[in-house]
């Protein structure tokens, strides 16, 4: 273990930023994004150098730590405020940082005309601290602390424009469920501490194996539970469409990128909790199964090119967390996924923002159409991000998505059966709902108002777009090729302790497979979609239908959950006014009638208080006396 | 533009050459630092310089020619007093510092040429601001002002200055009053001024002197 | 000499400290008397620290000193506000509270 | 010999002696810096000043205080009679006090028995002459209050208001000194200065202490107290005959006391000048109170000087001086020096130090240059943009020099 | 008297001789502190109790926190406390007539009460007569060993007692000048407002009544150099009381002003 003195200033320098930007107000408005986005650069190289420094060092001294302060001192429970930079975190410092440098860039052109614009950088900066002290932190309460302010900056920059109520309640409705994962998480850190006596991850970790399976489960499922809550899975999903109300490069940055890989980051952190217990595992391949074809199929439906990436993304993170699932290999392969899905998912989401900048901020898919003429860069770049998440070969999805359907299938019986079966399935919806993405904006006639005049955004936007492609083509073979990142993830998550499963195909059959459905779903969106109506038919069918209203998430939501907790409320609000408020009533009545009385003590003479409290002492005093007599 | 009829015409009230009067009004601020502190070079300076002060017991400085001192009450060349007692001088003074009391000369005793002469004659030298208006007021020039100034004492009384003190000295050819006007002449020749102090004082004083004897 | 004799001087000045801010109408009066009170605990602080040979006592009595600083700031800024508005520095006319 | 062995071995009846020379070395002082005074302003003014009374009127103040005790002794019917005759026995009690740990020499022999002579050494030396001074200040109020007349109830809290303000000054000022020598002893800072006195190397220091003292002590051109134009005597207007004498007495003895402070603290105290060191072995060591007393000559005279050059201060200015320019000033001073002390503590490389002082100096000329412009553009905003003229006919303005030739 | 104080630290009835004398006397200092009735007086009877204390501490081996209670509560707190006094004015002598029933006599009671049972308390303690002394802990000295404790142990409470006393100068600060925040508007201030006001009609300033009319009576308006009057020449006192007489009688007719 290595010592680093650098570590804090990751997170010092952003949210000394953010601060200043918040306080300096108005006078820093000239300057304010140039300095955030300064800071979010300096905050690259900073974690480049400490790549690069790791690299130096081989061993168990490639991980650095440095403690920042004695944060809680409560007998014997210490908690040391200390940043752990290992393998894992570097990866998540380098993503962060590095897409969240560009983003910022691309965000100067994109709020250039927004009142506001010092505010949203500012809280990109903040974003940019918490997350980077989510996966600096050396222990739970570490961790806790970035989960709870990246859950802050999602809130307020989802809520960016919250002048429409429609935006502040999405935002709400973000923050709310997030709650319900923060739940999950405390109480997960709170039977580690009941269980262990301590919160750090070594410490977890070291008692791991002689903990009861029970108790294990329980903190697996509460893990499952935050990561859901963070990360959109099943059955807290159902926030993540509506955050796409905040501006394009949030959805991008927070939204695709970092801040719902949160709860992959969490669950391959607590690998160790993990691995000590099937249950729990078995758990998260459930949800993430189901999300990943969740997701898809909301995505084959919705018109709103932002909420068909969203679900998309929703999708793309359940394939990772059923990856964290599947054992050692699997965090790796989530990893690699998760890293890759950063690059394009990004990419597309910018692209996303470049067409509505181009379009007047117009989201309606079926209103695009030929954009690829009026803004060509755009339409590479997103074409290329395309590619990727289709798990076309070279580009990066081919090596994330195809590693994860591999190990799916080879989990072994009836289990590998139908997770792989479930994760071939999403590839092909997958491969639907992007072509449809693709043939709706880029491609087809142009069904756009005369007043629109689509043209090719500024520089600053269309210049992180290009890198991100770039990440989109080549980071996949990159990471992989002699399974690099397995290797350089192998001391944090064992993945190569893997026990040599049966295999159920060889890896150039699940390749062949995989490509086959995905030239289905992409022939059958070409087909479905040659002719396209500028107003979505209302005659579909019953899964269209659902699919449109996201399979009824919210009408779930709102049947088990909002109904009987209204009739709660009602219910306890009149036990409340009738029998404890009458109780109270009675009380202060009696008080009321009392204190009239008494009130003569009340002259409002400083004297006669000061000779109460007197008296007072008088009486304290005499107490001691005889106390001690 | 119609000219200004309020604007200074530079003729008529004297200005300077026009160049100076296009001159732009320099700000008034305050001198560097350092050249402030030239003033502790002047005061250290001056410590070095010769003293002004007159030492002054030891050392008297003539006053100037004009200065305004102690009052007199001059005479006559054969030593009749000036003062007739009109009391202008008294009504002149702007502090009130002077009592004149008249009185009827006679044959007998004769303290001035004409009708009247000053019989009490006092100032108030607590209140004499000396300005000398009490000189121009006297039709007779009969009070003048000298030089001496070292008038301080103990005590009060003592700065009311009686007639006596302020006459002039008998000087040569001067009789003490009372005594006759010159034989012959009558007060307007002593107002002209043909009065000398010859031969009738000389009479006179052998007069007087042989009285005394 | 018996060293709680430091102690009974304390509690004295304490007492008649305490009277002063019950008895006396003068606000500023009621301040010192409250200074008055504050340096006799002080007293006894300092004596503590003699008693058990460590410094701590006199650690506390420094605070209290700057504490009392601090109140006697703002007292006497509210007194003077007071005394402005109402031309007079009795504790009993600044009585509004009683309504 | 150590500070405290010579100190702590004094029999009673030394101290007494000591404390009587410390007296009587105040009331002679006062007496005769009363007649120097009067004899270098004077000379500042190309007069002579006293001469008449002794040999060149050495006696002249002596003479004066004589008078002064016998003349009537007034009191105000309106004033608080005991706090009338007590205020200006606190003030003088209060200077003397303060020389209670002032060294005024090193080691001498007195009457066989070989001591320094100073009363005490406090650890808190120099702490205490500061909480003295604040007593000092009773004096001054009561004065001022108990005449119970205006003119000296404001010239009271005039004086006791700029004895606080420049206190503070002075303090921050004396900080400095405390974190170079690493004690609040006076024998212990004059020790700390045998290489180099600290008016050299804590100049700034030097320099707020020497402006505060000023106004500590109520003197030209912070004499505000007792600006007669204004306030006739300030705090000592109802006082007559021996109670006035005591205030003057005070008022000089604190000038001696504050001065032998900046001696103790910046010029090394008794010690002779770099390069004469061997005089301080001179008649068996009480050639150091020579020295002493010479610096400390030094120090009045420049107070004389001052009177005799500088007009006397606006209040305002003079508060606004104190608050915002010296206070402000000591206050990064210190900090820059405790900077540099640690640095040196710590053995920091001579280039880092260098670096520091350079970004110092930097930091404090871009300030400067900000306020430049700041008053810059503050200047140009005050200047009268375009006029219209009216319909009837107005002066012209006057933004052009018009001289006037008389008669 | 301090280095007497300090002797008397190490030895024991020299101690007992400056308690005996100094102690009573700070009692009945107090006391004539609650007595007096002007409260300058109390003021100055406090000022001794606090210097007497200063002394004590001294005694008690507290050398520092006894030089800092002279300056603290003596040069700083009842400064603060006479300044006050003399500036508002109350220094006139208070009545001591008590308003409140019962007030006075509950309250002698009450504390004496107390007194009494910490009294007791005190005698009955097991602890405290016996010293163990400072001499250890003073062994570097008394100063350095205080700020031993302050820059260490107790840091945290250090600073937050800094920040305390900030605070408490700038409610003080807020509390007393909350009137004066603006600068008041100086002649200064008014010349240049008439200046920048854009005409020079009003940079001279107003123009007072009678000037240039054919009356001088205060309630005739001055003429302005076109003959046109000037009703701001009027004090608004006239006005407000209807004494005034209407202005245009008094301008010049166009053919007087080419005559003038």
């Amino acid at each position: 273990m290595t010592t680093s003195t650098h570590l804090v200033y990751l997170i010092a320098l952003p949210l000394l930023s953010a601060a200043l930007l918040l306080v300096l107000g108005r006078i820093a408005d000239k300057w304010g994004h140039l300095l955030a986005t300064l800071v979010s650069a300096t905050t690259f190289v900073i974690g480049a150098l400490e790549f690069f420094a790791m690299q130096s060092r081989t061993g168990a001294s490639r991980a650095a730590t440095q403690k920042i302060f004695e944060w809680i001192s409560v007998g014997a429970f210490k908690v040391d405020a200390t940043l752990l930079l290992d393998q894992l975190s570097i990866c998540f410092v380098l993503l962060i940082t590095g897409v969240g440098t560009l983003i910022h860039i691309y965000s100067i052109a994109y709020m250039s005309h927004d009142h506001d614009r010092r505010r949203f950088f500012a809280y990109l900066n903040l974003f940019i601290a918490a997350m980077l002290l989510l996966v600096l932190g050396n222990s739970y309460l570490n961790l806790y602390v970035g989960w709870e302010g990246v859950g802050l900056a999602s809130y307020l920059l989802i809520g960016f424009w919250n002048q429409k109520p429609v935006y502040a309640t999405a935002a709400k409705k973000a923050f709310v469920a997030n709650r319900v994962g923060d739940v999950g998480l405390s109480l997960a850190i709170m039977i580690a501490f009941a269980q262990f006596g301590t919160v750090s991850f070594d410490g977890v970790k070291a008692g791991a194996p002689h903990a009861s399976p029970a108790a294990l489960t329980a903190i697996g499922a509460m893990l499952l539970l935050a990561a859901a809550g963070k990360s959109a899975q099943f059955p807290l999903q159902s926030w993540l469409g509506d955050a796409m109300a905040g501006p394009t490069p949030v959805s991008a940055l927070i939204h695709a990128a970092t801040m719902v890989t949160a709860g992959v980051y969490l669950i391959t952190r607590s690998n160790f909790i993990f691995d000590a217990s099937p249950n729990a595992r078995l758990m998260v391949v459930t949800v993430g199964a189901i999300t990943l074809l969740f997701g898809a199929i909301i995505g084959t439906a919705k018109d709103d090119i932002k909420k068909a990436l969203a679900a998309s993304t929703m999708s793309q993170i359940g394939y990772m967390i059923l990856a964290t699932g599947l054992g050692p290999i699997g965090y790796a392969f989530a990893i690699l996924h998760l890293l890759t899905h950063g690059f394009f998912k990004a990419g597309m989401f910018l692209g996303a923002g470049s067409v509505m900048h181009g379009m007047n901020d117009e989201v309606n898919m079926r209103r695009y159409g030929a954009l690829a003429k009026a803004m060509p860069i755009t339409a590479v770049t997103f074409g290329l991000g395309y590619l990727a998440i289709l798990g076309v070969p070279p580009f990066a999805g081919f090596y994330s998505k195809d590693k994860i359907i591999e190990t799916a299938f080879n989990s072994g019986g009836t289990k590998g059966i139908l997770l792989g079966g479930a994760t071939l399935l999403g590839a092909a919806i997958t491969a639907f709902y992007m072509t449809r993405v693709i043939v709706l904006t880029f491609t087809g006639s142009k069904r756009w108002d005369d007043k629109a005049h689509p043209h090719e955004s500024p520089i600053l936007m269309w210049a992180p777009m290009v890198v991100l492609a770039v990440g989109s083509v080549a980071s996949g073979f990159l990471l992989s090729s002699g399974s690099a990142l397995v290797n350089w993830l192998q001391p944090v998550v064992n993945s190569q302790n893997v026990v040599a499963g049966e295999e159920l195909m060889k890896p150039i059959v699940v390749s062949g497979l995989a490509l086959g459905v995905v030239l289905l779903g992409v022939l059958l969106a070409i087909f479905k979609y040659r002719t396209v109506p500028t107003s979505a038919p209302t005659q579909v069918s019953v899964f269209t239908k659902a699919a449109r209203k996201d399979l009824y998430q919210d009408s779930f939501n709102e049947a088990v959950l909002m109904r009987p907790g209204q009739k709660l409320t009602a219910g306890l609000v009149l036990t409340d006014y009738k029998v404890i408020d009458g109780i109270v009533r009675t009380v202060g009545w009696t008080l009321g009638a009392i204190s009239t009385a008494m009130r003569k003590i009340q002259n409002g003479f400083v004297r006669s208080y000061s000779l109460l409290m007197l008296l007072g002492v008088l009486v304290l005093v005499f107490t001691i006396w005889l106390v001690t007599l | 533009m119609v000219e200004n009829p309020l604007t200074p015409h530079s003729k008529d009230l004297g200005l300077v050459a026009a160049e100076a009067a296009n001159a732009p009004i320099a700000e008034q601020v305050p001198a560097s630092f350092f050249k402030q502190l030239l003033g502790f070079w002047v005061t250290f300076i001056t410590i070095f310089k010769k003293v002004n002060t007159v030492e002054y017991p030891e050392v008297k400085e003539p006053t100037a020619e004009r200065f305004h001192g102690r009052h007199q009450l001059n005479r006559y060349e054969d030593g009749l007093e000036k003062c007739i007692g009109c009391e202008l001088c008294a009504w002149a003074c702007p502090a009130d510092a002077i009592l004149v009391e008249g009185a009827n000369n006679t044959e007998e005793e004769r303290f001035s040429p004409g009708e009247r002469y000053g019989k009490v004659y006092q100032i108030n030298y607590l209140r004499c601001v000396f300005c000398g208006l009490c000189i121009e007021a006297c039709p007779t020039r009969a009070l003048t002002m000298t030089n001496e100034y070292e008038l301080a004492d103990d005590s009060r009384g003592k700065l009311i200055f009686e007639k006596e003190d302020l006459l002039a000295p008998l000087r040569q050819g001067m009789l003490q009053p009372p005594h006759p006007m010159a034989p012959g002449t009558d007060h307007l020749d002593y107002y002209r001024g043909t009065i000398t102090g010859s031969d009738s004082a000389k009479s006179a004083e052998h007069v007087h002197g042989a009285t005394d004897a | 000499m018996d060293i709680s004799n430091y102690l009974y001087l304390s509690a004295i000045l304490f007492t008649i400290g305490a009277v002063g801010v019950t008895v006396r109408r003068n606000a500023i009066v009621v301040f010192m008397c409250v200074e008055l009170m504050l340096n006799a605990t002080n007293l006894a602080f300092v004596t503590f620290s003699r008693i058990h040979g460590n410094l701590a006592g006199q650690v506390a009595s420094f605070f209290t000193m700057v504490v009392a600083a601090c109140e006697v700031v703002v007292g006497l800024a509210i007194i003077v506000t007071i005394f402005r508005s109402r031309r007079s520095a009795s504790v009993d006319d600044a009585s509004l509270l009683k309504r | 010999m150590s500070v405290e062995a010579l100190l702590g071995t004094d029999p009673g009846w030394i101290i007494l002696v000591k404390g009587l020379l410390i007296f009587v070395i105040c009331v002679v002082a006062t007496l005769l810096s009363i007649w120097g005074e009067r004899r270098l302003v004077a000379r500042m003014q190309q007069r002579l000043g006293p001469n008449r009374v002794g040999k060149f009127g050495l006696l002249q103040s002596l003479a004066d205080g004589v008078k002064l005790a016998l003349k009537e002794d007034l009191i105000p019917k309106t004033a608080d009679r005991i706090v009338f005759v007590i205020a200006p026995i606190i003030s003088v009690t209060a200077c003397f006090m303060s020389f209670a740990v002032i060294p005024l020499s090193g080691q001498v022999n007195l009457f066989g028995h070989k001591t320094l002579l100073q009363l005490t050494d406090l650890p808190v030396g120099v702490l205490y002459v500061l909480a003295i001074a604040s007593v000092g200040v009773y004096g001054i109020v009561l004065a001022g209050w108990s005449s119970g007349s205006t003119y000296p109830l404001l010239g009271g809290l005039r004086s006791s208001a700029q004895v606080i303000s420049y206190e503070v000054a002075m303090g921050l000022s004396l900080v400095a000194v405390f974190i170079y020598s690493g004690s609040m002893s006076t024998s212990a800072i004059i020790a700390a200065q045998h290489d180099w006195w600290f008016c050299i190397t804590l100049f700034p220091s030097f320099v707020i202490y020497a402006i505060s003292m000023v106004g500590e002590t109520n003197r030209a051109p912070f004499d505000l107290a007792e600006a007669e134009g204004e306030l006739v005597g300030g705090f000592h207007t109802e006082y007559s005959s021996l109670k006035f004498a005591l205030f003057f007495l005070a008022e000089y003895v604190n000038i001696v006391g504050v001065s032998s402070l900046a001696t103790t603290l910046f010029l090394g105290g008794y010690h002779a000048l770099p390069g004469l060191t061997f005089t301080e072995n001179w008649l068996g060591g009480w050639f150091t109170v020579v020295w002493f007393l010479a610096k400390v000559v030094m120090f009045f005279i420049i107070f004389v000087w001052l009177r005799g050059t500088l007009p006397r201060m606006r209040y305002d200015q003079f508060m606004k001086f104190g608050w915002k320019v010296l206070i402000p000033f000591s206050l990064v001073w210190i900090m820059i020096v405790s900077t540099l002390r640690v640095m040196s503590q710590r053995h920091t490389p001579r280039a880092a130090v260098f670096g520091v002082t350079l970004g110092i100096i930097l930091l404090l000329l871009a300030a400067n240059s900000l306020m430049e412009s700041n008053k810059k553009r503050r200047a140009k905003s005050d200047e009268i943009g375009e006029v219209s003229t009216p319909s009837f006919p107005v002066p012209e303005l006057p933004t052009k020099r018009t001289e006037q030739i008389n008669g | 008297m301090l280095n007497l104080a300090l002797e008397v630290g190490r030895t024991q009835t020299p101690e007992a001789i400056l308690f005996w004398i100094l102690g009573p006397i700070a009692v009945l200092c107090a006391l004539g502190m609650l007595i007096s009735a002007k409260a300058v007086h109390s003021a100055l009877l406090l000022a001794w109790v606090m210097i007497t204390l200063a002394i004590f501490y001294i005694a008690q081996d507290a050398l520092f926190l006894g030089i800092v209670q002279v300056v603290v509560y003596t040069g700083a707190v009842m400064m603060l406390f006479l300044f006050i006094l003399m500036l508002v004015g109350v220094d006139s002598a208070d009545s001591l007539v008590e308003t409140i029933k019962g007030q006075r006599t509950t309250s002698i009671v009450a504390a004496v009460g107390v007194g009494g049972l910490l009294t007791s308390l005190i005698g009955r303690a097991t602890i405290g007569h016996t010293e163990v002394g400072l001499a250890l802990a003073n062994v570097n000295g008394n100063v350095q060993g205080l700020a031993e404790e302050l820059f260490t142990k107790y840091v945290w409470a250090f600073e937050v007692v800094s920040a305390l006393l900030i605070t408490a100068a700038l409610g003080a600060m807020v509390l007393a000048q909350s009137q004066n925040i603006k600068s008041r508007t100086a002649q200064r201030d008014r010349s240049i407002a008439r200046f920048r006001s854009g005409s020079l009609a009003e940079t001279a300033g107003l123009p007072s009544s009678g000037v240039y009319a054919r009356h001088n009576a205060v309630d005739v308006p001055a003429l302005l150099p076109d003959g046109s009057a000037a009703p701001t020449s009027i004090s608004r006192t006239l006005e407000a009381r209807g004494d005034i007489i209407k202005s245009d009688v008094f301008e010049l007719e166009a053919s007087e002003v080419e005559e003038n």
